[in-house]
């Protein structure tokens, strides 16, 4: 399967994280979530709400990268504050990737090491995480699904709640976190498992069972059958080459 | 009123040890050449807030911050702000990392004047363990403990517009005022550097006092800095310099690099500042950012 | 997405005893049409949310209000807004009154989705003492109580606006607000009345997109009601109708005021309604207020 | 004295609350309050900010009612929602016509009457009192000078704080409260006397000291001296003139 096969098949399965959403602002940070937010925007779901990734609304997705003679449909202004209050209101799902994820979901893009006053590798700090993570639907696209990403105990630096009962403050409920979608390079997941357990959902083309939880560092509950990932119908892929005018997903595993 | 000063004159007016807010996001529409100033400065010993790009990224390489109160620094086509990065490595940085919303919540509790704003953003994360000062409250209205965002008064805030007049009436005609107004609210004092200076009658024009987004008694300072924005962008005006933040964080893989970034671009006046980079018309032929 | 209903199809939405947020201010902007809807209904036992002007009178006059949450009830050029005054004066209405940015800020604390927000406002008044529900609160960051002013979500907003479409995109061109926005995102359903239906594409040109100021996802149902706000004002299309409003507030002067107001004006078509009073071209004519 | 002179002294006196307060917003609710706050940003304090009572700030104060050709010079937005970002932080001062005030300068918009539940005379509601009086400074304007307004006890409701140190909650102090002019139909007074009693400043042309302590339900403060309250100079009645071009203050009192 070549890289774009493959970008195509993930963008396509992302995009089902939204269908049932109704009418909420869909981010996707990063090439794949934001294909994807835009495909689920031009197929399964239309009332969803999308910006031009600064500061406003638009009313059909904003191609990737130069946009040439391209006019944006603005539809509300949506400012950075503006955000907030969507976010605050709950009215979002976000896909997003992370740097570190473990076996209760939670997601850390601040810092890798043991000792937070002077980290291994600095990132990016833990940006909207904690709020996103409490507030609203997330999704997660990893490219590199492997046991540095998917660590055997917690991530670092919670950025992201996740199914952590340790961690609940008092009067709060795992009810009140909603991680959907983890999609990585090799697979499709959901957090549908027992005791809200990462479960596998489909294998991309061509990954084993195997592959998957060696790569993962912590047991993945396997339900009884797992189908493929499908492939993207003539028209999904129609759609990215509009969206993607210049194959920018593409380069998504590294040139 | 005259409210014009000199970069000089607002450095002069700040402390070491200082709480210091600089507005703008990433590298959007940050008061670079006041960060300049600053950076000339003999200052130490600050405490910054902001939502951080090379402001953040040139202050800590130069020393100038004790503490940094922060969501993320990043310059966003360039993720990763090497001389943060570096500082936090080191292990130097004091820190108080938080939700970008949480930031929001703090300084817009020091605007109103108040000590917390409760929320439930930080539950259940490790914002909540790194930072033992941050208290969970109990609500006398339910049974949910919520985290009491503490309210972050600022000493002094730097921001950039578009253009102001010298009575400090500001205008961000950009797509995006970022959180400028709560950080103008937030702070005792807060200086704004401007690329246009304006008579007051421009504001009385059509739909202009539209985009005054806080009152002039909220604008301390006045400093009319063309292209202060540079090499963050000040949309419509001009957009980022990519090539310019290429430099800078390739700068911080030399083992002098700061050393040399500063020689060229901070041990200058900012006319000659402007003429290394290119001069001020090639400044706003700057293409806006696409995404 | 088609949100575009009748005005009776959205009173069919609202249930007795439910929480219903007013927008607009006084006598500016209300949604006075969706209000002489409501009037036609058999719904009752309504806690009415407003900075209230003569859609809180009515509704009082009506008898369709069990609590008023309020801060005021005025028409401001006729400063006593008589049937909210009789109302209060026979002890027949339940009150939480507050002060206006305590209101703004239950408001804002259930748009946020948190249980209160500390404030200095209403401590050492009346407005404590008559408010027993109203609890006052420690700061873990200080030694002060503060008041802790609970949020005040609304089971439904009933707004108007000078334009939107049949996604919901609503567009206030007038000079102010008010605190809609904050009404729309305190509220599970939003009903919004508009002057003027437009298509998508309207919003697309030059700044229109600035003067929309809460999302789609925001807005339940719209109704296309032209001249929706009279007697009420909807600058910059039409000031208020002082003559309507001085017949209004005289009728309440007569033993069976309210009934004749009620016949003449409410028990009708909307369209007979306009007619009624002078016509849409008259309705578009009335000057602006000066003060 | 005639009404007109009468109400131009006070207008003038009045303007005087502003005189020391740098860069605040100035609220003047009602004809005497909006021209003293308008005389004020002419004369003696160009640094005050004022709207023209809607949306706008403005760079010179708007005259009062039809204007003309009359062109509002706008310095920036300020609709009703940032009004309360401004009382917020504290850089106001506003002077109101309250119906009652008692010893403790506590004043009520809100309802008269001993059942709250049943109000003898509904008025307008607490309005914005609670917020101002606890954010910032206050002056007030009183046209009719009596009894039924300077109330034995307390104000029938409490809407507005005063010096009372009974109703501070912990942790504040009578500091936090900022009470300045109290101007009506007799006099000038303010809060300066021995434990923050109310106390003479100025008397009105014709008016006697009796005649005021007889119109207060409540002991006055009377200094060892008692100016009068002094005559408009020609430069104040001239900018009055335009501030008023159609002589509504003429009405203050009652036609």
């Amino acid at each position: 399967m070549t890289d774009t096969a493959l970008v195509d098949a993930i963008i396509c399965a992302a995009s089902e994280a939204w269908r049932n959403d109704g009418e909420v602002l869909a981010t996707g940070i990063g090439i794949v979530p934001r294909l994807a937010a835009s495909l689920a925007k031009l197929t399964c779901n239309p009332d969803l709400m999308m910006t031009d990734s600064e500061a406003w609304m638009v009313a059909e997705p904003v191609p990737l990268g130069p946009r040439g003679d391209y006019v944006m449909r603005r539809e509300s202004h949506m400012g950075f504050a503006r955000i907030f209050d969507n976010v605050w209101g709950g009215k979002r799902h976000a896909m997003v990737g992370p740097t570190q994820m473990d076996r209760y979901g939670q997601a850390n893009i601040s810092m890798i090491g043991t000792d937070y006053r002077k980290p291994k590798v600095q990132m990016l700090g833990v940006r909207g995480f904690p709020g996103n993570s409490f507030n609203h639907a997330n999704s997660f696209f990893i490219p590199n699904h492997g046991t540095k990403v998917f660590v055997a105990g917690e991530v670092d630096m919670v950025a992201s709640v996740g199914y952590n009962p340790a961690r609940l403050a008092r009067g709060w409920r795992l009810d009140d976190i909603d991680i959907r979608l983890v999609l990585t390079n090799l697979c499709v997941m959901d957090f549908g498992g027992p005791d809200h357990q990462l479960q596998l959902r489909s294998l991309h083309a061509g990954v084993t069972l195997e592959q998957v939880q060696q790569a993962t560092g912590f047991p993945l509950h396997v339900p009884a059958s797992v189908p493929s990932t499908p492939a993207p119908t003539a028209e999904q892929l129609a759609l990215l080459a509009r969206l993607d005018p210049h194959g920018l997903r593409a380069g998504v595993f590294g040139a | 009123m005259n409210k014009l000063v000199g970069a000089g004159d607002v450095i002069a007016q700040l402390r070491d040890g200082m709480t210091i807010g600089i507005g703008g996001w990433g590298p959007r529409r940050k008061p670079m050449a006041l960060v300049r100033e600053l950076l000339r400065s003999p200052l130490r010993d600050l405490t910054v807030v902001a939502y951080g790009g090379a402001d953040v990224g040139m202050l800590c390489a130069a020393g100038k911050v004790r503490k940094l109160i922060f969501a993320f620094v990043s310059l966003d086509f360039i993720p990763l702000e090497p001389y943060f990065r570096a500082a936090r490595q080191s292990g130097a940085l004091e820190v108080m990392e938080i939700d970008e919303g949480l930031l929001l919540l703090g300084l817009k509790a020091a605007a109103m004047r108040i000590p917390f704003i409760p929320t439930r953003t930080g539950l259940g994360t490790d914002v909540i363990k790194h930072n033992p000062d941050i208290r969970l409250v109990d609500s006398p209205y339910d049974e949910r403990q919520w985290l009491a965002m503490p309210a972050l008064p600022l000493d002094a805030a730097l921001l950039h517009v578009d253009r102001a007049d010298a009575r400090g009436v500001c205008q961000v005609k950009g797509p995006d005022l970022y959180m400028d107004d709560v950080f103008a609210r937030a702070a005792s004092r807060t200086y704004v550097s401007c690329d246009e200076l304006v008579e007051p009658q421009f504001f009385e024009q059509d739909e202009e006092a539209r985009y005054v987004f806080w009152e002039r008694a909220e604008t301390t300072g006045v400093v009319h800095l063309p292209c202060g924005a540079h090499p963050s962008s000040c949309a419509p005006l001009y957009g980022f310099d990519v090539k310019h933040f290429r430099e800078y964080t390739a700068s911080a893989k030399e083992a002098d690099g700061w050393a040399k970034y500063y020689e060229r671009y901070i041990a200058c006046s900012e006319v000659e500042y402007l003429q290394r980079v290119g001069g001020e018309a090639a400044v706003k032929k700057l293409p806006l950012p696409v995404f």
